[in-house]
């Protein structure tokens, strides 16, 4: 692909408007002409041609997917007149629930203070984090620096945490008593227990 | 490597793995002929010619080994009230065959998965999301605080125990027994397997067992019963009585 | 949506496959009848006319874009003849890359539905950790919940698993059932092996 004196294959132009179809379709970024080019193993000026084509085919008013150019290239997306439409699709209902593996996230680290991945992976006794990412997306943790000696990225909640929770403060955390006088306690109790889970 | 393609050079049996656990499988082979210990110092061989440790073909050999094992210790102590699983001999089988054929399952529904994997390669499809498509943000509803009180308590409550304890047969190194009977018949010329591991738990003793097996295979000793459920006799080779003494001298001593 | 009263506006078939088109390009994951039904305000019935629409646009040999159902849902693809081209595109997803214990242990969730390391290890006779948390960041297996009373966390497959192997749903695995009478010979032969020794 990279030598100069590489053949192009000779494209039959509708041919080459399906490649290029397929290959917006499974684009998840605009895609340039020379990144067109050299998927479809054709010359910037045939992929012209065929992106001609595919705009005829996919044109506002006649279809519901249109080909547009944007910045970073060439890309589909829904067509204006269904803009309602894909709004009710991604206008989504407030999420009521949590699941198991966010809502024990977010109580290890309001409760223990600012963890790391690894820290919440061995408590929960899971092999894998998932979820720290989407509760930093959600805005519900944030990084709170690393871990002495260069360690992993600690993360602490958020003041939207709390008012989702309706706390003014993590010190109005339901009390753990039973589990430990204070966190150093709570902390060995979790870790001991983990330990038992994971044996 | 492919732990099932290893090529077996045995007395009883000649030819890749995969084949031995078919003809096992099948009952056309049985598995007290079966000289494990042989199985994996071949298999130890291969692992050793290659440069990097094959962990994968490691983990897939030793389920596999186990399982033989297992089932030849319990092939060996039918009547034992195996400690290791509690179970009655008939449960054990039961569960036993109950697992190697829930591992043959996964085996195979891998197998089926790695073909569709295959055939269904040149499905090219967007991971995530379209490139001119709104960002979606989910607003979450107010929470209640006590879920993460009770979720933390959770996460301090000791589990129930799983038992596993079929998982863990830590079967003890037969080489250990092979040394200690070997010392044993360098002071006495016989003595009685059963008293000898009376001590031992049920897994050492079937180790031990498969001990005194390799012992008598490579010809230093040799194995006397009276009848079943006998006490069993370990008698060093070299000492040549014929066997009817041997029982004789037995009686008298035992009278 | 909820109302029952509501009144469905009717949709010319035309304009309805126009609508289910541009939901289908800016959608991240294959969408139900329903979910297409409640963005596209129309009866079930009528997605289910325009979807055949739809497919006879988008099929595979005339288009590069493909519909397919997949996991439980419809969503556009690359049609298979553009592969090769998707393939210089992309690097072969990770997905698409699994190891022989990683199957075995996709194989144990996908067929036990949610289930445990223990559970996996129990049946593969190897501890499933790590196989767990690399199918986890593959995206192919997420957690669903913990067993009870705090126990380990138990796994499921994603829709993402059902989509790279072309399933429409975890009904369309293969059942394995035939492997039972294997199970009965087994069993058998231990019982007489048992019998043998005790008589």
């Amino acid at each position: 692909m990279e030598s100069p004196l590489r053949l192009v294959a000779s494209h039959p132009l509708d041919e080459l408007s399906r490649t290029v179809e397929a290959l917006l379709v499974v684009a998840s970024a605009p895609l340039s002409l020379d990144e067109l080019a050299a998927a479809a193993d054709a010359h910037p000026e045939q992929i012209d041609d065929a992106l001609r084509l595919v705009g005829e085919r996919f044109a506002e008013g006649s279809s519901g997917i249109v080909l547009e150019h944007v910045a970073g290239g060439w890309a589909f997306r829904a067509s204006r007149d269904q803009a309602a439409a894909c709004a009710r699709l991604f206008e989504r209902p407030a999420q009521r629930n949590l699941s198991q593996a966010a809502l024990e996230t977010l109580a290890i680290i309001a409760y223990l203070g600012p963890c790391s991945r690894p820290d919440i992976a061995r408590i929960r006794g899971v092999a894998a984090d998932s979820g720290v990412a989407n509760l930093v997306e959600r805005g519900l943790v944030t990084e709170a620096g690393r871990e002495s000696g260069g360690g992993a990225i600690r993360y602490r909640t958020t003041p939207l945490f709390e008012r989702i929770f309706g706390l003014e403060s993590l010190s109005e955390l339901p009390r753990l008593d039973d589990v430990g006088a204070d966190t150093e306690q709570i902390r060995e109790r979790l870790e001991t227990v983990a330990e038992k889970r994971t044996a | 490597m492919i732990v099932r393609e290893l090529e077996l050079d045995l007395d009883a049996f000649e030819g890749p793995f995969d084949l031995l656990l078919a003809l096992v499988l099948k009952e056309e082979l049985d598995l007290a002929d079966i000289d494990l210990a042989g199985i994996v110092v071949t298999f130890l061989e291969r692992l050793a010619e290659r440069e990097e440790l094959d962990l994968e073909a490691c983990g897939e050999f030793l389920v596999l080994i186990a399982a033989l094992l297992e089932l030849k210790a319990r092939a060996l102590f039918p009547d034992e009230n195996a400690e290791l699983a509690e179970l009655d001999p008939e449960e054990a089988a039961e569960e036993l065959a109950r697992r190697l054929d829930e591992y043959r399952r996964a085996k195979e529904a891998a197998a089926w998965l790695r073909e569709r994997l295959a055939t269904e390669g040149d499905r090219f499809f967007r991971l995530g999301p379209a490139p001119l498509a709104p960002k979606v943000e989910t607003p979450l509803a107010p929470q209640d605080p006590e879920q993460l009180g009770i979720v933390l308590r959770l996460l301090a409550t000791e589990p129930p125990q799983v038992s596993l304890k079929h998982m863990a047969l830590n079967f003890p190194p037969v080489s250990q027994f092979l040394e200690r009977f070997r010392a044993v018949l360098k002071r006495r010329s016989r003595f009685d397997f059963d008293t000898e591991v009376r001590e031992l738990t049920r897994l050492e003793q079937a180790s031990a067992f498969l001990a005194v097996l390799e012992l008598r295979r490579s010809g230093e000793l040799l194995l006397e019963q009276a009848a079943p459920f006998a006490p069993i006799r370990v008698i060093r080779l070299q000492e040549k009585s014929p066997a009817e003494e041997r029982t004789s001298e037995w009686n008298l001593r035992s009278a």
